[in-house]
């Protein structure tokens, strides 16, 4: 039973990072209907904007999350205007070709600037170290990233639902046309969003470096996983994304305690499964 | 494609030869190209040789994604599956004709393509791309399990084909190979333009442009698509055969995701949908890839990276596609 | 004269919301019928439960005696009940003689050749141009879809559907959204349609019903309110509240 | 007879390369992906040996011509070998990181009259696929089995293996288990990981329920071991008193600054250290500085490639510069010197390195960084791979 507990945390910890990571992907895929396969991308140039902050500018932990979030969307603002502008609309492959590119110059410019070596962020004296839970020890920092989790997905659902540029977004995500005809600038409205979801990109990046260290091929490394994740979930759905994140992280961390040696089998065939099941992901819209 | 056959219809009679005088032009191009190749790089072969190997899966996506529209970040599954039927085939039960391996690498990729097919045409879209994905990591896995037959991580080695027709020893210098490679991607480009003109080919067709009305003319359009992934899987499965036969070795990397990506970035380079654009955006890939990383080997990805943004901004279609649209403007501009 | 398509006691809801209420049907070959009905009188779903898109509830669909009712949307067309489209669903890139031809080969089971090409089968060719021809397509026939006219484009759905030699053919609104002037030579289009073929029209045209049906069926709510000659049915009391009356609801729904 | 035709053949293909005094050694390494740090440990062990040794060996001159392999990819490695052989004119090949990417090479070798010069890549069975490979490295087996030895020192009796799931890693699990059942311990529980991994608690939480005394690991170096390490620390093991013992992959010297604090304490085995003390590490850790640009980077693939270098300038001295493999490998059967890290040969019949290997502890030195300290020595250790697989 105490495994059960021991291994259901873990599950929880490892879903809620995945989902830190990934939610601002669900939000571009989803509501911006673009396969950005440069997620990873920015939430890596996030990595080592706080990796430099601490490091070599001895900046706080809390410092150095904001510098980062507000350097990467800094950065994101004319790789949006050039380039992803271009693509809105466009065929998914053609998407895709221009996102890999991105990716690609990313790694390049990374390895030339900072080098091949792992990067890390040190955490806070607060966020070191295990906590005693009674049956179990855990590391604060992942109760600190679950604790992320819970914020980012209340905060994005105030904001989508809640609140008028919420109402903007969706309504030009439905009807592009309709919405620009009712005085909707779609075009702030989707500079805006992309930020969000480079800014989220980033925090999740440097929250979930723990556990998916920073490095040049970040990028390329983890996009599977967090393709993955949006479309179990159900690209655009925060829900969605929760759901999925949990679940996935679940049957990962289960099946990697149970079974190691077939935990990639695992995996992908609860990928299979779900999606042959919800085409659309879990909680996908039926559009 | 299409511009060809509208001409080609025009005037049946008259005009049938032309389509036929236009492959055939087609096919003496590769040739030349292919001897151009030879006698410009001769000590170079085997990369050329491996570029074949790459346009032949390059040409097998083109068929799923170009013709029949399904979107798949998988296909090497089909590749390595051809490339591993093969090299066990010479390895463990002394098949080692290298005709032979090539067609014991087509029906292993045509099997990978039904499995493949079964599961990815379950999906559309994102669903489609993730299911793809799935997929390729469940061969990768497998065979990384199967280490008595694959050799796992540490690959296959010990593949030693025969001469061709017990005459042509596969040498140091590639020329065998090379020579081999043609031939293969050859006769694959005249099989692969005769089937995208048959009445198959045109229901495929159909079906990436409207798969209702397909259905709406009694149509199976799963067991159509189901068709093409095994005749697509049988090309990709000739490709990892010739990477098998000419390397002599197989790894866990021909079933790997990145070369699923990396070929389907060609195919989008050179243009979805044409037999020639699957041909130009490999070469050109796979060129500029061996160019910039030997010129600059630390710092060529950013390079790759610029390149594909360019071909986004300037040549939406493609190489070959927006090649051909520009040639048609200004033909149209002539009359 | 034996029934080549029946449609019996149909009926099919969503959520409680009874869109096809116990409707029933009869055609023997040559018949010329129209259906029509208001806005959100449930044609629609009526066209998806007899092309085998939706299941109903209960109820049979019979097609040239046989119970169709289990099978899906493709072996209905195989066995010889045909649609055509509200909006054109054409292949933009595809000339209308590779459309054709494609029905053609479809039809006569060729699709599944990996070799060969159409020209090279002269029954097919044949066919293709008295089609082209019928239909006064044959000066566009290697145009591109998307480079023709939007009537022509019409017509070309009529020939595709008549290319697959069906039984019944079911024709969804032929005319909607062509100009006025090309209407001429849809309305000859079909009526130069075979006569052992039944062929259910829907339609909003009230001209095009008259000149062309020879009995009118009129859908409200879900439900059959008549079914006789069309020279009764601007007499039939319920028609006329069902359209008048219906008019004001559905602004209020819209 | 024939043999001599197609030596003669490529002789006079080659003869540039033949009669010239400019000798070329290509070499094939990872010089950009995800493995770049270990590419530019074997330029910067070739580029430390050649400043130290000069580069000409008599008359002749060495030249060294680098190829990009980003990742295993056989084909692409044969594809490269070739190039290196038919038109740089190579006579020696060198390199190679990844064992596949060494298999696929070794068919070439008798044809092309060529030596291979194995700078890291740690299969053992390479070396049996044709008689003119030579390895300068070590191999998974000879740095995993002397841990076996000190668990049962320590007095560790249940120990569970936790192996990434691929070759290196089924090497490494093997050499361990057969070692130390042999020594009469417990092996209570093997665990083999996706390489994907990239959340390591459930493992650790089955090291808990598994009751050892301690834990034998074996990932490839780079980002897995931080977040393996981590979650070693983090999931209390450490403060159970569960040791932690591998091979240096997880340790590597250019991991060491992002493992941090973590790290320390922790033993491995390897066959080399940078820390290692002695005149020659001195001279070859400040050449190979200089050559890295940044010192924290440098680590064991670079001891490899500069042994390496050591081994090809001796085949060329044998030589005379004539390009005869077979006279070049004999050459250097046998021979025996004293390298970086410590004193080394090259055993006549498996062609493969016999070394020192050390246990070593992750320590902090007095300048705030972490290295490892070398502890005690198993000296002449031969490849117990080879034994175990016949």
């Amino acid at each position: 039973m105490q495994t059960v507990f021991s291994v259901g945390i873990d599950a929880l910890a490892y879903g809620m990072v995945l989902f830190v990571i990934s939610i601002g992907l669900s939000v571009t895929m989803g509501l911006m209907r673009v396969v950005n396969l440069a997620h990873g991308a920015f939430a890596m140039i996030g990595g080592y904007i706080a990796s430099y902050a601490t490091q070599t500018l001895g900046f706080g932990y809390g410092v150095a999350i904001l510098v980062a979030v507000v350097g990467t969307i800094i950065i994101a603002i004319p790789v949006e205007r050039f380039l992803y502008r271009r693509i809105y609309g466009a065929p998914e492959l053609t998407q895709v070709l221009m996102t890999i590119g991105i990716t690609f110059c990313v790694i390049g410019i990374a390895n030339y600037v900072f080098g091949p070596t792992l990067k890390t962020i040190p955490l806070p004296e607060a966020l070191r170290g295990p906590v005693d839970l009674g049956f179990r020890s855990i590391a604060a920092h992942k109760l600190f990233a679950i604790a992320c989790g819970v914020a980012v997905a209340g905060a994005l659902w105030f904001l989508i639902e809640k609140t008028s540029f919420g109402v903007k977004l969706r309504a030009s995500v439905d009807n592009a046309a309709m919405a620009a005809s009712l005085g909707v600038r779609t075009k702030i409205v989707y500079a805006v969003s992309f930020a969000v979801a480079v800014g989220l990109a980033a925090f999740g990046g440097i929250v979930g470096a723990e556990l998916l260290p920073i490095e040049p091929y970040y990028a390329l490394r983890y996009m599977v996983t967090f393709l993955v994740v949006v479309s179990v979930g159900g690209a655009g759905s925060i829900p969605g994304a929760l759901l999925a994140c949990l679940l996935l992280g679940a049957i990962d961390t289960s099946g990697r305690y149970l079974l190691p040696e077939y935990g990639e089998f695992f995996f992908y065939l609860a990928v299979i499964a779900i999606v042959c099941v919800f085409p659309r992901g879990l909680l996908g819209r039926s559009k | 494609m299409a511009a060809i056959e509208n001409t080609s219809a025009a005037k049946p009679a008259a005009t049938r030869p032309n389509w036929l005088v236009r492959d055939l032009v087609g096919l003496a191009v590769i040739l030349a190209v292919a001897a151009i190749g030879y006698f410009l790089f001769p000590n170079n072969l085997a990369l050329l040789t491996r570029i074949l190997g790459v346009a032949l899966l390059v040409l097998s996506i083109d068929l799923v994604t170009g013709f029949c529209g399904v979107a798949t970040l998988g296909h090497a599954a089909l590749f390595g599956a051809g490339a591993y039927a093969s090299g066990i085939a010479a390895v463990h039960f002394g098949i080692t004709d290298p005709l032979l391996m090539v067609v014991v690498g087509a029906i292993g990729g045509a099997l990978a393509g039904i499995v493949s097919g079964a599961v990815i045409l379950r999906g559309h879209g994102l669903a489609q791309l993730v299911l793809s994905i799935a997929v390729v990591h469940l061969f990768h896995e497998a065979a990384n399990k199967a280490s008595a037959y694959t050799g796992g991580s540490d690959g296959l080695s010990g593949i030693s084909p025969d001469p061709i027709f017990g005459m042509f020893a596969f040498d140091l210098w590639g020329r065998t190979a090379y020579g081999f490679a043609v031939a293969l991607v050859a006769i694959a480009f005249v099989v692969l333009r005769l089937i995208t003109r048959s009445p198959f080919g045109m229901l495929c067709r159909g079906i990436k442009e409207d798969p209702i009305r397909i259905r709406a003319m009694g149509a199976s359009v799963q067991g159509t698509l189901l068709k093409m992934y095994v005749i697509s899987g049988a090309v990709a499965g000739v490709g990892g055969a010739l990477n098998a036969i000419s390397t002599q070795v197989v790894g866990l990397d021909s079933l790997s995701f990145t070369l699923s990506a990396e070929a389907l970035v060609m195919l989008v380079l050179g243009g979805t949908g044409s037999l020639y654009g699957a041909l130009i955006g490999t070469v050109s890939f796979m060129w500029f890839e061996d160019f910039v990383s030997a010129a600059n080997p630390f710092h060529w990805l950013t390079i790759v990276g610029a390149l594909l943004i360019a071909v986004v901004l300037f040549a939406p279609r493609g190489l070959y596609g927006s090649a051909q649209t520009l040639l048609d403007r200004f033909r149209g501009d002539g009359k | 004269m034996s029934a080549v398509f029946q449609v019996e006691n149909l009926k099919k809801s969503f959520g409680g919301l009874a869109v096809t209420q116990d409707v029933s049907i009869t055609m023997n070959p040559g018949d010329r019928v129209a259906l029509i009905g208001p806005n959100g009188a449930g044609k629609t779903t009526f066209v998806n439960l007899v092309t085998g898109h939706l299941e109903p509830d209960s109820g049979k669909v019979m097609l040239g005696g046989n119970d169709v009712t289990s099978l899906g949307p493709t072996p209905r067309v195989r066995q010889g009940l045909v649609r055509s489209f509200q909006v054109t669903r054409l292949f933009p890139d595809m000339t209308p003689e590779e459309h054709l031809a494609l029905a053609v080969m479809q039809r006569t089971g060729r699709t599944g050749r990996i070799f060969g090409h159409y020209h090279s089968m002269p029954d097919v060719m044949a066919e293709v141009a008295e089609l082209l021809r019928t239909l006064g397509l044959d000066h566009i026939a290697t145009r591109k879809v998307s480079e023709i006219a939007y009537g022509q484009q019409r017509l070309l759905e009529i020939a595709l559907a008549l290319a697959l030699k069906p039984k019944v053919l079911l024709l969804d609104e032929p005319a909607a959204g062509v100009p006025q002037s090309d209407t001429p030579r849809i309305e000859a289009a079909l009526a130069g349609l075979p006569s052992d073929l039944a062929v259910l029209m829907i339609e909003h045209d009230m001209d095009l019903v008259f000149r062309f049906a020879k009995r009118v069926i009129v859908l409200a709510a879900g439900a059959i309110i008549f079914d006789g000659s069309p020279e009764d049915v601007t007499k039939d009391a319920r028609v006329r509240e069902a359209y008048l009356g219906s008019y004001a609801n559905d602004r209020s729904a819209a | 007879m024939k043999k001599s035709v197609l030596a003669a053949l490529a002789v006079l293909a080659l003869s540039s390369a033949a009669f010239a005094d400019t000798i070329k050694v290509g070499v094939v390494g990872p010089f950009s992906g995800p493995f770049a740090i270990q590419g530019k440990n074997f330029k910067a062990g070739i580029d430390a040996y050649m400043a130290l040794n000069g580069s000409k060996v008599g008359d002749n001159d060495i030249e060294i011509v680098y190829r990009d392999l980003p990742a295993a990819d056989p084909a692409q490695s044969k594809a490269l070998a070739q190039e290196l052989v038919v038109k740089e004119g190579v006579q020696y090949l060198a390199g190679f990181y990844f064992t596949p990417d060494a298999m696929a090479v070794t068919p070439l070798l008798e044809q092309a009259n060529v030596p291979l010069v194995v700078m890291n890549a740690a299969t053992s069975a390479i070396v049996t696929k044709s008689p003119l490979v030579v390895r300068t490295s070590f191999t998974t087996w000879q740095t995993s089995a002397p841990m076996a030895k000190v668990a049962k020192e320590r007095g560790v009796k249940k120990v569970i293996t936790v192996v990434s799931d691929y070759g290196p890693g089924i090497d490494s699990e093997n050499a361990f288990k057969t070692t130390f059942t042999a020594e009469g311990g417990e092996v209570v529980d093997s665990v083999r990981m996706p390489l994907s991994t990239n959340d390591f608690s459930p493992i650790m939480q089955r090291v808990k329920d598994s009751g050892a005394d301690a834990v034998f690991a074996f990932l490839p170096s780079g980002p897995t071991t931080l977040g393996f390490v981590k979650a070693y620390n983090e999931n209390g093991l450490a403060k159970a008193g569960v040791q932690f013992l591998a091979p240096g992959d997880l340790t590597q010297e250019s991991d060491l600054p992002a493992l941090g604090q973590a790290a320390e304490g922790l033993l491995t085995t390897f066959h080399y250290a940078v820390s290692h003390d002695s005149a020659e590490n001195k001279k070859f850790v400040e050449a190979a500085h200089k050559a890295i640009g940044n010192p924290a980077e440098l680590s064991f693939p670079s001891v490899g490639a500069y042994d390496g270098m050591h081994v090809i300038y001796k085949m060329i001295e044998a030589t005379g510069g004539k390009q005869d493999a077979q006279k070049a490998v004999d050459a250097v059967k046998g021979l025996a010197w004293e390298s970086p890290r410590g004193p080394v040969s090259i055993d006549p019949e498996t062609r493969h390195m016999t070394q020192n290997i050390y246990l070593r502890e992750v320590a902090k030195a007095a300048d705030g960084t972490y290295y490892n300290k070398e502890i005690a020595t198993f000296e002449k250790q031969g490849d117990p791979g080879l034994a175990a697989a016949k």
